[in-house]
């Protein structure tokens, strides 16, 4: 009838392409390995409650990236999002409650944006299908308000500023196990969604510049945001956060100029690749860490120091391949903006490397759980991800990684991808002998920022809101305290003669409305 | 004599029948009678849907008169989709309160009569559905209305008495208010068969007032907001399978009939500024019934006013309609996924509901932390309502939402998106407030299950029914153009 | 003016007196006696109405609308009748009560 | 509880507003009008039905009374089903009345069965019918129930249920029947118009009266509840 019609099973469309391969490959090695790594760790009696939720939750989050029409990519993009509330909600802690309760708010949100964002850009092109969308906002006078609207849901899903407490809170209260999937495949879904749905090279340069400089705010936000954090996962979380503004970045080299987008994707593909292995390996050997001791806890630190080398970009480590490849797709650009990023890209790997620092110091403080007898499956499975985070982005067969092999011997190179891990020592260095300054600032920030404080808000308002009748038997059934309102108001338009007056008076108006 | 040839008496002569039969034949027979004539009823359902995506509209002519001066019945996909939902959400209240109403004391329960006010109620409905004339929808209305009353106080509790009696008067002012837009509607137009209406209307006073009578009557049976005053506490306070009745399938009669009356029978731009009206009135309904579920301490009214929240998305369709043809397609076929994803998952939803009342014997909210490992069962059906209600894919719901999205934003009119992506977040809100209740960490005491655990998998058969909607949205949508309404070609009596 | 017109007339007063009965009464009774003045009045509208036309003969379908009408205001007066009397007899009262919440249990 | 005189502003207002807008509506309506008169009176004479009334009533618009009928029958069996104790009444009106009840109950009964049954006959031609016949029917079985020569229980008995759903099965198995005879629902046979018509208005009549007889002892039944509170 209309191409815009769901028309059943048949609107669902997957397909594998170019963009579809590294992340089927990105998404599978990591939400199998982390629901191994969840199915060894977890005790027998918990296995069905957390699986409850991660098994749709990584159906959702491997077949997104096959999704190749609108319908089913938000489909598996709410399927693999709302369910992770419940693995984060899974400790049953009351932090782990808010968090849970704050990330759904957003989720939710970013859905809904998706939604419009979706639904306009369908209309506009007449159908379904994923590249007909992209194409057709190319000359759609709705171009600027989707791209809005998608970029907002984007942001709210990679933790863009100031919406980064996302991240933190999504790693820090879940187990580990789908902790490491959150935090390897998550975010990743929105730089599919900017692969998938961003216009590339059609947008004004202003756009281009301003999501550029969303990006680099975030990076560094993010990052000075998290080193003032106290647990190792929210550290993760806010680098995370840190490196998706990369990402974001990376994406926002693409939007307006045609000559960059090639290079643009290809930045976003190898980031994605790199962080996302990166990311995972790092929360499961946080917990790697804790489950261990003594020499089986230094070779595990040991261990950790490649996922942690590899983010801030160290020679011979995935996160030098990214970086060349972001690197390539902004200098690409001409103009102030992308040349002050350009310049300014180093310095984010500062910020970086300091959250890593401070990843590493809390986590070799952090005490040891008790031993757990089964470790050896654990260590295994998180062995493989080393491996993989080693070898991925060098042997993946792309174009993105040609420039950085030819690097990788030229001293120059070599020396720009180190010094900021060096300022970021010495910097660390500075503060630990000046440590009453900022021992204070030390574990300033709960995980989660503004978005926690923000919630506090909600609460304390709903708490001062006055109330009508405070000995209502409401009150006594803990009935939402912003309710009490709302109900007297209800109570009051549905009495009788308010009520069927109303009606009267509805039935005159639409009699004059219609005999106008 | 061909059973396919007379369908449409016979889904209205069906259930009359097994009403009677079983009055008469009392108590302990009523169940099978009624469980018969619920299976009769769906095979004569899916037979007529599928005669009319053979065939196409056709009308039926009761006395063999024909319109105007006998009754005619309109058979075409939009009533044939509204049976079909009818006769599978019927079916499953059958079994349910076949569990349900059971009970050792004689004057329980409206002296064991469920049974044929619930057929009487079917019979109604299916005749509201059917009917192609406006004095006829009358008679089918108070049918509807007085069997829904009847329904609602038949557990005779002062709660039910007094949301019965509310509703009783309420659809005595509907009523009322209908029958004197009929009577000047035919004093002006000479008609009451529907497609000889929308011939001989003129744009005169007389019949744009009772046109605009009766919709008003219809929009307060629907209870669309501000009309909504008589519906929490009926729906809340019927038994469990009748709420769910009610609540899936009464509203959708009254809509059933503004949905012909303002896009068949009146012609394009009739009745100025009225559809404006019920669409801003849709958009209230939306917001104001979210919030009040947000806020419900009690789960059958938060239940409840969910439903009058999503009664709002039917009325978006009137003001898209004006758009013409394309834009009214889509915004069809949306209303009509939503009426049908919306009664299985809110018929399944209330059973729910009941099931939980039952285990803990009250239905306060706050008590019911932790239901989840007392009623897995339950938790999840509730769960997958939450699922459309919140339009989610693949379900109904989302298919719905997606149409009337797109509809809106095709025709321009892009406040009406704006308002069903807010009814999306705020259907979140409280659909998570109720699932984040029965699954929280703590010890629930519930009674042991005293019904057999077989109601526990109707509710989610139903939710996942309309969980899975998406798949069925080309049968829908080809019921859809096979409606009068879409085919221009088909009025002609 | 004819004597038609008049029947009309009266119609459309009984049909808003009942109106206003149905809405402000409090009393159960009164309301359910306040349909049935609007019913009246209604039937009152279709027996003018019919009589507009050209023959001596009125116009048959709105007089059978007002037998169809009148049974089914019988049915719907009875159930009222018998609900607001079940009513008196479980809780004593006679009047809807404005002050209590909805769909509230005990 | 009292109710102080008063009146409110805004649903008068509102009341007063639906009066307007009648009055205007049916101000602009031209002077006559032929509606569906014409066919209809042409009908009903190729029909045989001298009563216009009753031939749209029963033929043209027979589904509209098979449902109204339906209407009636679902009222009473909505009342029966919120009685509270059945067998109040019955407790109470426990032997016949006195001498002078009596006699005139034996004296009236068997007249008001006569002239239901003249009503129902004449209404083929004239005012009466089912409805006319089934309300006296129904005041004889108020009066016998009553003065105490039925039991008012025998009110909801199966018998009763039986007479109380024979007019409208009767008159779905009447519709029913063109269907076999290659017609459509009500599509009487031009020969047999009649008689069916008139089998269709006498068991009517009966369980028309069974109806308004049970609807009120029905609801008279627990009358004793609520004067005791």
């Amino acid at each position: 009838m209309t191409p815009l019609l769901p028309t059943g099973g048949g609107s669902l469309s997957f397909a594998l392409d170019s963009v579809s391969v590294p992340y089927l490959f990105l998404f599978g090695v990591i939400w199998t390995v982390s629901g191994l790594y969840s199915f060894v760790t977890t005790p027998r009696g918990a296995r069905r409650r957390i699986f409850a939720y991660y098994l749709p939750s990584a159906i959702g989050g491997v077949t997104v990236a096959l999704a190749a029409d609108a319908i089913s990519f938000y489909l598996c993009f709410a399927l693999m999002a709302l369910p992770a509330w419940g693995l984060i909600t899974a400790g049953g802690t009351p932090e782990g409650r808010r968090a849970g309760a704050i990330y759904l708010t957003l989720t939710v949100i970013g859905e809904a944006l998706l939604l419009a964002a979706l639904a306009l850009m369908a209309v506009e092109a007449g159908g379904l299908r994923l590249d007909m969308l992209v194409t057709a906002m190319a000359t759609s006078p709705v171009r600027d308000l989707a791209t809005g609207l998608l970029l907002a849901s984007i942001a709210l899903k990679i933790g863009t500023l100031p919406a980064s407490g996302i991240l933190p809170l999504s790693y820090a209260y879940a187990p580990a196990g789908p902790a490491s999937a959150l935090a390897g495949a998550s975010a990743k879904v929105g730089a599919l969604a900017m692969l998938r749905l961003l216009p590339a090279g059609v947008m004004p340069e202003n756009w281009a510049a301003v999501v550029m400089l969303a990006g680099l705010t975030t990076a560094f936000g993010a990052a000075a945001l998290g080193i003032l954090t106290t647990t190792p996962r929210a550290v993760l979380g806010y680098s995370s956060a840190s490196q998706m503004g990369l990402v974001l970045i990376a994406a926002g080299a693409g939007l307006a100029d045609p000559a960059a987008v090639p290079l643009s994707h290809a930045a976003i593909i190898a980031f994605s690749l790199h962080h996302g292995l990166a990311k995972s390996a790092l929360v499961l050997g946080d917990d790697i860490v804790a489950r261990t001791a003594g020499r089986a806890r230094s070779l595990a630190l040991a261990g950790l120091a490649l996922p942690a080398l590899a983010l801030v970009g160290a020679p011979l480590t995935s996160g030098f391949v990214a970086k060349y490849a972001l690197k390539d797709a902004v200098y690409a650009l001409s103009g102030s903006v992308p040349h002050a990023v350009y310049s300014l890209l180093p310095w984010a790997a500062v910020g970086t490397a300091g959250l890593m620092i401070r990843f590493f110091i809390l986590t070799a403080r952090h005490a040891q759980v008790a031993p757990d007898t089964r470790h050896r499956a654990p260590a295994a499975l998180w062995g493989g991800i080393l491996v993989l985070v080693a070898v991925t982005c060098w042997a993946w067969p792309a174009t993105w990684n040609h420039h950085a092999i030819e690097a990788v011997l030229d001293p120059r190179a070599l020396l720009t991808a180190t010094w900021p891990a060096l300022v970021a020592l010495g910097l660390t260095a500075v503060v630990r002998q000046t440590r009453g300054v900022f021992a204070r600032l030390d574990g300033a920030l709960a995980p989660g920022d503004i978005l926690v404080t923000g919630a506090r808000l909600v609460r304390a308002a709903n708490a001062a809101l006055p109330s009508r009748k405070p000995s209502e038997r409401v009150t006594a059934e803990t009935g939402p305290q912003a309710g009490r309102p709302l109900l007297g108001v209800e109570e009051r338009l549905v009495t009788w003669v308010t009520a069927s007056t109303l009606f009267v008076l509805l039935a005159v108006a639409l009699v004059l409305l219609a005999t106008r | 004599m061909n059973v396919v040839h007379h369908l449409p008496a016979l889904l209205v002569i069906t259930p009359l029948v097994g009403a009677c039969v079983a009055f008469v034949a009392g108590r302990r027979v009523a169940p099978h009678v009624a469980l018969a004539t619920a299976t009769a009823d769906v095979v004569l359902a899916v037979l007529f849907a599928a005669r009319v995506l053979a065939e196409g509209p056709f009308r039926y002519r009761i006395g063999g008169w024909g319109a105007p001066m006998g009754i005619d019945l309109v058979a075409d996909g939009m009533a044939a989709l509204f049976i079909v939902l009818t006769s599978i959400v019927g079916l499953v209240v059958t079994v349910y309160a076949s569990g349900y109403f059971r009970s050792t004391d004689p004057t329980a329960y409206g002296h064991g009569l469920f049974w044929t006010l619930w057929l009487f109620m079917w019979t109604s409905l299916n005749g509201l559905f059917l009917t192609g004339d406006v004095f006829n929808v009358y008679v089918c209305i108070e049918l509807v209305g007085i069997s829904a009353v009847a329904l609602v106080t038949i557990s005779g509790g002062p709660d039910a008495l007094r949301a019965g009696m509310r509703y009783l008067f309420a659809s005595m002012l509907g009523a009322m208010t209908y029958l004197l837009g009929v009577a000047l509607l035919y004093a002006s137009a000479g008609a009451v068969d529907m497609a000889t209406l929308s011939e001989r209307l003129v744009p005169d006073t007389t019949a744009a007032t009772g046109l605009a009578l009766m919709v008003a009557a219809l929009v307060l049976k629907t209870a669309l907001v501000p009309a909504h005053f008589w519906l929490p506490t009926a729906h809340a306070s019927a038994p469990t399978p009748v709420s769910a009745a009610l609540s899936a399938l009464v509203v959708k009669g009254s809509y059933f009939v503004v949905l012909r009356l303002m896009l068949d029978v009146m012609p394009d731009g009739y009745l100025p500024g009225a559809a404006t009206l019920l669409g801003v009135l849709g958009a209230a309904a939306i917001v104001w019934g979210s919030v009040q579920a947000l806020v419900q301490t009690r789960i059958k009214l938060l239940v409840a006013y969910s439903t009058v929240a999503q009664i709002g998305y039917l009325f978006l369709v009137f003001p898209l309609a004006r758009n013409g043809r394309d834009v009214l397609a889509l915004a069809l076929t949306g209303a009509l996924v939503h009426a049908t994803a919306h009664g299985l998952a809110k018929g399944g939803l209330f059973l729910a509901a009941g099931g939980l009342i039952t285990r803990f014997g009250h239905d306060r909210l706050a008590e019911m932390r932790g239901a989840a490992r007392a009623v897995p069962v339950l938790t999840f059906a509730v769960a997958l309502s939450g699922v459309t209600m919140m339009g989610l894919p693949p379900s109904g719901g989302f298919a719905a939402k997606w149409l009337l999205i797109s509809a809106a934003l095709t025709s321009g009119e892009w406040w009406w998106a704006v308002v069903l992506v807010v009814g999306g977040l705020l259907a979140a809100a409280y659909m998570f407030r109720l699932v984040a209740i029965l699954i929280a960490d703590a010890p629930a005491e519930t009674a042991p299950a005293p019904k057999p655990v077989r109601t526990e998998w109707l509710p989610l058969a139903l939710t996942a029914a309309a969980v899975l909607l998406l798949f069925a949205v080309p049968l829908i949508s080809d019921l859809a153009a096979a409606s009068t309404t879409l085919q221009s070609a088909g009025v002609t009596p | 003016m004819t004597t038609y017109d008049v029947y009309v007339a009266g119609g459309a007063v009984l049909f808003a007196l009942g109106t206003y009965g149905l809405l402000e009464r409090s009393h159960l009774v009164h309301k359910v006696i306040a349909a049935n003045f609007m019913g009246s009045g209604i039937f009152l509208v279709l027996i003018g109405l019919a009589n507009r036309t050209p023959t001596p003969e009125p116009d048959p379908v709105p007089q059978a609308m007002v037998l169809t009408g009148i049974v089914v205001t019988v049915a719907m007066t009875a159930l009222g009748l018998a609900i607001v009397k079940r009513y008196f007899s479980e809780t004593g009262r006679t009047t809807l009560d404005a002050d209590e919440k909805p769909g509230e249990r005990r | 509880m009292p109710e102080r005189p008063r009146i409110r502003l805004v649903p008068l207002a509102a009341s007063l507003a639906v009066f307007a807008l009648v009055l205007r509506a049916v101000h602009a309506l031209p002077d006559t009008a032929t509606g569906l008169s014409a066919e209809m009176t042409a009908g009903a004479k190729a029909s045989g039905i001298k009563n216009v009334v009753t031939a749209v009533l029963l033929d043209f618009r027979g589904y509209d009374t098979l449902l109204e009928i339906a209407v009636l029958m679902l009222a009473t069996i909505a009342v029966l089903s919120l009685r509270t104790d059945p067998d109040a009444l019955s407790r109470r009106i426990s032997g016949v009345a006195g001498p002078v009840l009596g006699a005139l109950t034996r004296a009236y009964v068997p007249i008001m069965i006569v002239v239901a049954g003249h009503l129902v006959w004449i209404g083929s031609s004239g005012p009466g019918g089912a409805f006319q016949g089934g309300a006296v029917l129904g005041a004889a079985g108020i009066l016998l129930a009553l003065s105490g020569f039925a039991r008012p229980r025998w009110s909801s008995g199966a018998p009763m249920r039986w007479v109380l759903a024979v007019g409208l099965l009767t008159f779905i198995a009447v519709a029913l029947l063109p269907l076999a005879l290659g017609g459509t629902l009500l599509q009487y046979p031009d020969e047999s118009r009649k008689s069916l018509v008139l089998l269709v208005e006498i068991l009517l009549t009966l369980s028309i009266g069974a109806s308004l007889t049970s609807l009120f002892l029905a609801s008279a039944s627990d009358t004793s509840e609520g004067e005791r509170r």
